[in-house]
């Protein structure tokens, strides 16, 4: 079977205000025509505003992260105690009991912080869509000092956005087919 | 002058050729300095190979002196490594934006001086083919390390630390390499390509990556604060006399954010005067740096002063003894010198004119790194030489391996950050970016919020007064 | 009424929450002053208010003082079983910390005249001069600190001795500071006499300063406890010893978890932090906490023969704490008064003005 | 299967005295009144434990490996310690004062727990016990032994030995490789045959006192070392031990008039095995 391909509009605009309108004049069409599908927004440095206007991005991050942190936490508490009797003899040390706590939380303490450290990477990779191939359509001028919109949409929608795109004073509009 | 430090006027395209440039075909006098770092690296492996080969004797070590140099510089480089990560963590939570232009090397500093660091561990074992019994691998013969060491404590939080930092200056760097794949040709760019992951710039990616950043962080900071506690359980652990001080592991803390900081302002100095960043690097940025090592050395200085006061204060007859041995006796010269460099020379910072100059930042900061490599230093060997046992007393001063390792170690640091400035851009494009974006938004806002603000802070503050 | 030792320390810890909420306050005003946060403009007056305890704070020092022996066994005698050092002189150590108080005092009560100065229209030269004095407040709040944790808690087991015992009780204080500011500032709101108003931000502010200091308390109690552990000399870790295995050992697990999981596990979560009538929790927990921390360390030297619940077990106690407590409002709440905090008379039109404008600005 | 053994010895793995019913605890009583620093129990030890001699040049450095030896300190007329040993010759009317010194055997020892590999541990019979084998030479337990007795194998001593003289080594031990750390065993090699021995005589648990001796004990010329089981109550070194009021589990022995018996640097409490008995000096008599 074939895949369905895919209509991206892509335009690009000198700062994150117009880029800011083109999505939100995005929306209204979207309201009124269901024209539009997939907006994406490439920009050279973060806007925590985007969430605002392209909705909650669902990233719980910082669930992996206090998964991470327990279980690392746990788990290196659990072997220290553990390899301190599994030895082939149990050994007494200095007067001290043979699974001394003070010396375990400390473990414990770097391991939680390790396997958090890990589990946080690791969900970044996941939520970031990350590693991949860059797009075909990918500009370069996106890594300076512009702002990248990417909307997917039907081919015979394609006029509508691009007359947004036109209106926001867009400084290149590409049309791409994958 | 005035207008340039606050930078809110740098355009975007020339923040990217500045940064890109300093990565660009090296000058002779790199080559040169990277030469002579190699030999210097060369020169510590051949050291190294004698002593693998005679053993540790040669270093000219004895009993007491079980542990010397190697020990005191790896508390050096541990503590070096501290200020590049922790301060860019911390500033990260406060939000302290000027943070932006210097974190990136300070955070490659904190990698590579955790990279020499770990080799003193290795070098100081006197067998070091078995070093891997350290780790925690399952055996026939059911032996496993000892987790009441502190020195495991040390394997895990350095593996910790290690791998966290350098995550964390990965991270940090993915959308300036992405920039840099952008802009190279060749095998750069097929290494570009391949590290940036396909970093586009995307929404969802920068929302990930801000969160990322900042969990991180959260982690960072406790982090590095117990590496170096934990490595002042080296010392704190035993029962030997001015090393068990219950204040070691802050004040561990303090002297590392400390030797690190004055190490920020000796690679700021010298990468602005290299690279010609002064548009990112300004003394604004220098202004608050040394406010920032001002006030830990006064936290340091407390410290230290309070270990000597307490010790006083108990008339522990130990303590005493190895006290009045370290003003007085065989090493006081070592620490005069260190409190002078360390103790007395900071007050300098409270000076505004030495604070703005970027040479006598450069030569201060220099002063203090002496003082703390002098006090890591009389941390490990002045306690030795008068322990609790006087028929063991004596003075050891360190031989010539253990000198020529140490100069190695200095020559394979500045190897790996050289590499590192020509491979990887030491100031971060898009957070300097961000810097700029912001600043600029904070005074268009301000000049139209600026009269009616100023109005109401005076009419709040006078409010108060009557 | 007899007091007994374990009243006498009670009466100690009264005297050190008396000094600290008089002395912390003039620290937090000034760093504030020094990061330069915004917000110090709402809330400055009111810390340095509470410097209106030193009064008490003297008296009670000076019955402490007296008592002689009965707070301070090493003056009896009560050595441990080793000789005693220079430091333990009575002579000198009466009058190192009368004459210490009354500078400190003194130092404050310049730091609030010269804070009254501070505005952003004040010619330059008074601006600069509180600047300047608030630069040292911090030193001079670490190195008094140092010396009450020293002389009033380290010293009742005179050949104990950690260096980081003066952190690790100045910054239990300032911390206990806040955690009473906070408290204190949702009364006076829900009074509603406070003339300026104080944003739910502050709390916020309060409680992430709460957070970092309460992680910094459990990690320098821990590291305290984990060398001495280690170590295993017996007059370090004898101390500890006596404290968690004597009579009152449950006291110790108490204050160590009121002063660190509890708090820590309220304060790491948004809302709390952000809901002034939450940050109670936590404040509460931190001051209770506070409060048998430092009882706790007083009397360790005998704790294995002491069975003493503060406040509970002796109505002496609770008439101290009480009476101190009473005074202590009454003297601050008549320094606001006097610095016009308060909402006076001719205030009242200009309020209702106020309120009818901006219902719910706070 | 660890945790489950783990939660299984939960009690008795966190408690301080593990071997508290073990039949044996090895200790050792100097009486120094009978010391008269000849150094008769260093060579013996030198012999029986494969000790490197290392020569004048290695001694001067401080690289010395001797397991036990004589320390000497000179007394003030007013009977205080002479720290400032520069000063220590204006007495010499006054003689030394002789301490033999070798591992305490301690049983909080701190030199324990410091390491990061396990390579010295606490044995059922209370001995400080070094794997040789184990030991990754990082020293730390050397910094943190109070007394300084753990000895660091700074070069390949035994290389140096001439043709001839590897022939009088000791078969019952190894010779140490250089980067390990070595210290006094109390001579474990003989305890484990005096051990078998009794278990050949069908009493496993118990070694007849004075049946096996310390080499060091074997060769003092005035019976100044004492060595022996301290919990056999009928032993000569536990009733030495009693004689002179000296307790195990007390970091602060009786210290009466006519007491003699103290242990050294026990103020640490670290427990030491080894019981010395004080001089008695003539000027004080």
């Amino acid at each position: 079977m074939r895949r369905r391909k895919k209509h991206l509009l892509f335009g690009i605009f000198e700062d994150f205000d117009s880029a800011r309108d083109v999505v939100s004049s995005l929306k209204v069409l979207d309201l009124k025509e269901m024209v539009v599908d997939n907006i994406e927004l490439y920009s050279p440095i973060e806007h925590p505003e985007v969430e605002e206007i392209l909705g909650d991005f669902h990233q719980p991050i910082q669930r992996f992260t206090l998964f991470g942190a327990l279980s690392g936490a746990i788990g290196a508490f659990l072997l220290a105690a553990a390899a301190a009797q599994a030895m082939f003899t149990v050994q007494p040390q200095g007067g001290k009991p043979v699974i001394p706590l003070p010396p375990n939380i400390v473990i414990a303490y770097e391991g939680a912080i390790l396997i958090g450290v890990l589990a946080t990477i690791a969900a970044f990779f996941i939520y970031a869509g990350l590693p991949r191939r860059l797009h075909k359509h990918y500009d370069n001028k996106v890594s300076i000092d512009q702002i990248g919109i990417e909307v997917q949409v039907l081919p015979e929608n394609m006029h509508l956005v691009r007359a947004v795109f036109d209106s926001h004073q867009a400084t290149e509009i590409r049309e791409v087919v994958q | 002058m005035e207008h340039q430090d606050t930078m809110k006027d740098v355009a975007w395209a020339k923040i990217n050729a500045d940064v890109l440039r300093s990565l660009e075909k090296p000058r002779r006098i790199f080559w040169i300095v990277l030469a002579v770092c190699a030999l210097l690296v060369l020169s510590g492996v051949v050291a190294e190979i004698y002593q693998y080969r005679e053993g540790m004797g040669v270093a000219l070590m004895n009993r007491p002196h079980y542990w010397q140099l190697y020990i005191s510089n790896f508390v050096f480089w541990i503590g070096m490594s501290h200020s590049g990560t922790l301060l860019s963590a911390i500033l990260l939570l406060t939000k302290a934006d000027w943070r932006k232009p210097i974190y990136r090397f300070a955070e490659a500093m904190t990698l590579f001086s955790i990279l020499t660091a770990a080799i003193y561990p290795i070098i100081h074992l006197g067998r070091v083919w078995n070093l891997y019994w350290i780790l925690p691998y399952p055996d026939a013969r059911t032996i496993w390390p000892n987790f009441r060491s502190p020195l495991l404590w040390d394997a895990a939080a350095i593996t910790a630390y290690a791998t966290s930092s350098a995550l964390f200056l990965y991270i940090g760097m993915i959308p300036d390499l992405a920039i840099c794949r952008d802009n190279a040709k060749g095998w750069r760019k097929k290494l570009y390509t391949a590290l940036s992951m396909g970093w586009m710039g995307r929404a969802r990616e920068w929302m990930a990556f801000r969160k990322t950043y900042i969990l991180m962080a959260c982690f960072l900071v406790p982090l590095a604060v117990s590496v170096h506690s934990i490595v002042a359980s080296d010392f704190a652990m035993s029962i030997m006399p001015d090393w068990h001080i219950t204040s070691f592991p802050l004040y561990f803390v303090a002297g590392a954010l400390y030797s690190g900081c004055a190490a920020i302002i000796t690679l700021f100095v010298m990468l602005r005067h290299i690279f010609k960043f002064e548009a990112y690097m300004t003394t604004e940025i220098l202004d608050k740096t040394a406010k920032l090592t001002f006030a830990i050395a006064m936290a340091w200085n407390y410290l230290n002063l309070s270990e000597y006061a307490s010790i006083w204060y108990s008339n522990d007859m130990y303590e005493k003894e190895v006290l009045l041995a370290k003003f007085f006796g065989p090493y006081a010269v070592i620490v005069w010198t260190m409190l002078l460099c360390a103790t007395v020379a900071p007050f300098a910072m409270v000076f505004k004119k030495v604070r703005h100059s970027m040479w006598s930042m450069f030569i201060l900061s220099l002063v203090l790194q002496l003082g703390m490599w002098l006090e890591r230093f009389q941390i490990v060997s002045p306690p030795l030489a008068s322990n609790h046992e006087p028929w063991t007393w004596a003075v050891v001063w360190p031989g010539a391996v253990q000198l020529i390792i140490t100069l190695a170690s200095f020559g394979w640091f500045t190897m790996l950050f050289l590499i590192f400035c020509k491979i990887f851009p030491s100031v971060s494009m898009y957070e300097v970016k961000e810097m700029v974006f912001h600043r600029r938004k904070a005074s268009s806002r301000a000049r139209l919020e600026d009269l009616s603000a100023i109005k109401e802070e005076v009419a709040r503050a006078e409010e108060g007064l009557q | 009424m007899t007091m007994s030792y374990a009243n006498w320390a009670v009466l100690m810890d009264n005297f050190l929450f008396a000094l600290y909420i008089a002395l912390a306050g003039v620290f937090w005003a000034s760093v504030l002053h020094l990061t330069n946060g915004k917000w110090r403009y709402e809330i400055r007056f009111l810390m340095t208010s509470a410097t209106a305890l030193f009064p008490l704070g003297l008296v009670l020092l000076i019955i402490i003082l007296a008592s002689g022996a009965r707070s301070f066994p090493w003056m009896g005698g009560e050595t441990m079983g080793e000789p005693l050092n220079g430091w333990h002189n009575v002579l000198f150590f009466n009058l190192r910390q009368v004459i210490l108080y009354l500078l400190v005092w003194s130092f404050c009560a310049y730091f609030v005249k010269l804070q009254k100065k501070d505005y952003p229209t004040a010619p330059e030269i008074d601006r600069r001069r509180f600047r300047n004095i608030a630069l040292l407040a911090p030193f001079v709040y670490v190195i008094y600190g140092t010396i009450v944790a020293w002389d009033f808690e380290m010293t009742q087991w005179p050949r104990w001795w950690s260096p980081i015992y003066g952190p690790y009780h100045f910054t239990g204080m300032m911390r206990m500071y806040l955690a009473f500011f906070i408290v204190a500032l949702y009364f006076l709101r829900l009074r509603d006499i406070l003339k300026k108003p104080t944003h739910d931000y502050v709390f916020n502010y309060c409680a992430k300063i709460l957070l970092a200091l309460t992680i910094i308390w459990t990690y320098i109690f821990f590291m305290q406890y984990l060398v001495m552990w280690y170590g295993d000399l017996p007059e370090e870790i004898g101390r500890f010893d006596k404290m968690m295995n004597g009579p009152n050992w449950f006291l110790f697990w108490a204050f160590f978890l009121l002063n660190s999981f509890i708090p820590f596990f309220m304060l790491i979560f948004a809302a709390t932090r952000e809901s002034p009538a939450l940050m109670l929790f936590p404040s509460i927990s931190i001051l209770v906490g506070t409060f048998i921390e430092h009882y706790m360390w007083i009397i360790s030297p005998r704790a294995d023969d002491i069975d003493h619940t503060p406040l509970l077990y002796s109505w002496v106690d609770t008439g101290i704490t009480l009476g101190i407590f009473l005074i202590g409002c009454v003297l601050w709440n008549h320094r606001m008064k006097k610095d016009g905090l308060y909402w006076q008379e001719e205030d009242e039109v200009k309020k209702a003005i106020d309120t009818a404008v901006e219902p719910q600005t706070r | 299967m660890a945790l489950k053994r783990m939660l299984e010895n939960w009690s008795r793995l966190r408690q301080r005295d593990y071997y508290k019913d073990a039949p044996y605890l090895w200790g050792l009583t100097i009486d120094l009144n009978k010391c008269i620093g000849c150094g008769a129990c260093v060579a013996a030890c030198y012999a029986e434990n494969n000790v490197p001699v290392v020569g004048k040049e290695h001694c001067g450095r401080g690289h010395s490996m001797h397991w036990m030896r004589i320390e000497r300190y000179w007394d003030e007329p007013d009977g205080k310690a002479d720290i400032d040993q520069q000063d220590a010759s204006d007495y010499p009317e006054r003689g030394a004062h002789y301490i033999p010194m070798m591992c305490q055997q301690c049983n909080h020892a701190p030199c324990e727990p410091v390491c990061p590999v396990a390579a010295t541990y606490h044995s059922p019979d209370g001995l400080n016990t070094q794997v040789y084998n184990r030991c990754i030479g990082s020293r730390y337990c050397g910094n943190n032994c109070p007394y300084k007795v753990r000895y660091f194998n700074f070069f390949n001593f035994w290389k140096d030995l001439p043709h001839p003289l590897e022939m009088q080594l000791n078969p019952d031990l190894t010779v140490r490789d250089k980067g390990i750390m070595e210290k006094c065993t109390f001579c474990v090699q003989r305890i484990r045959d005096a051990k078998d021995q009794a278990n050949d005589e069908g009493h496993p648990e118990h070694v007849e006192d004075g049946s096996m001796q310390t080499a060091c004990q074997q060769s003092c010329p005035t019976d100044a070392i004492v060595f022996g089981n301290l919990r056999d109550p009928k032993s000569q070194v536990s009733r030495l031990w009693e004689q002179h009021h000296v307790v195990l589990n007390r970091h602060e022995q009786d210290k009466s008039d006519d007491i003699r018996g103290y242990r050294v640097l026990e103020e640490l409490n670290v427990e030491p095995c080894v019981m010395y008995l004080d001089r008695v000096r003539d000027v004080e008599v």
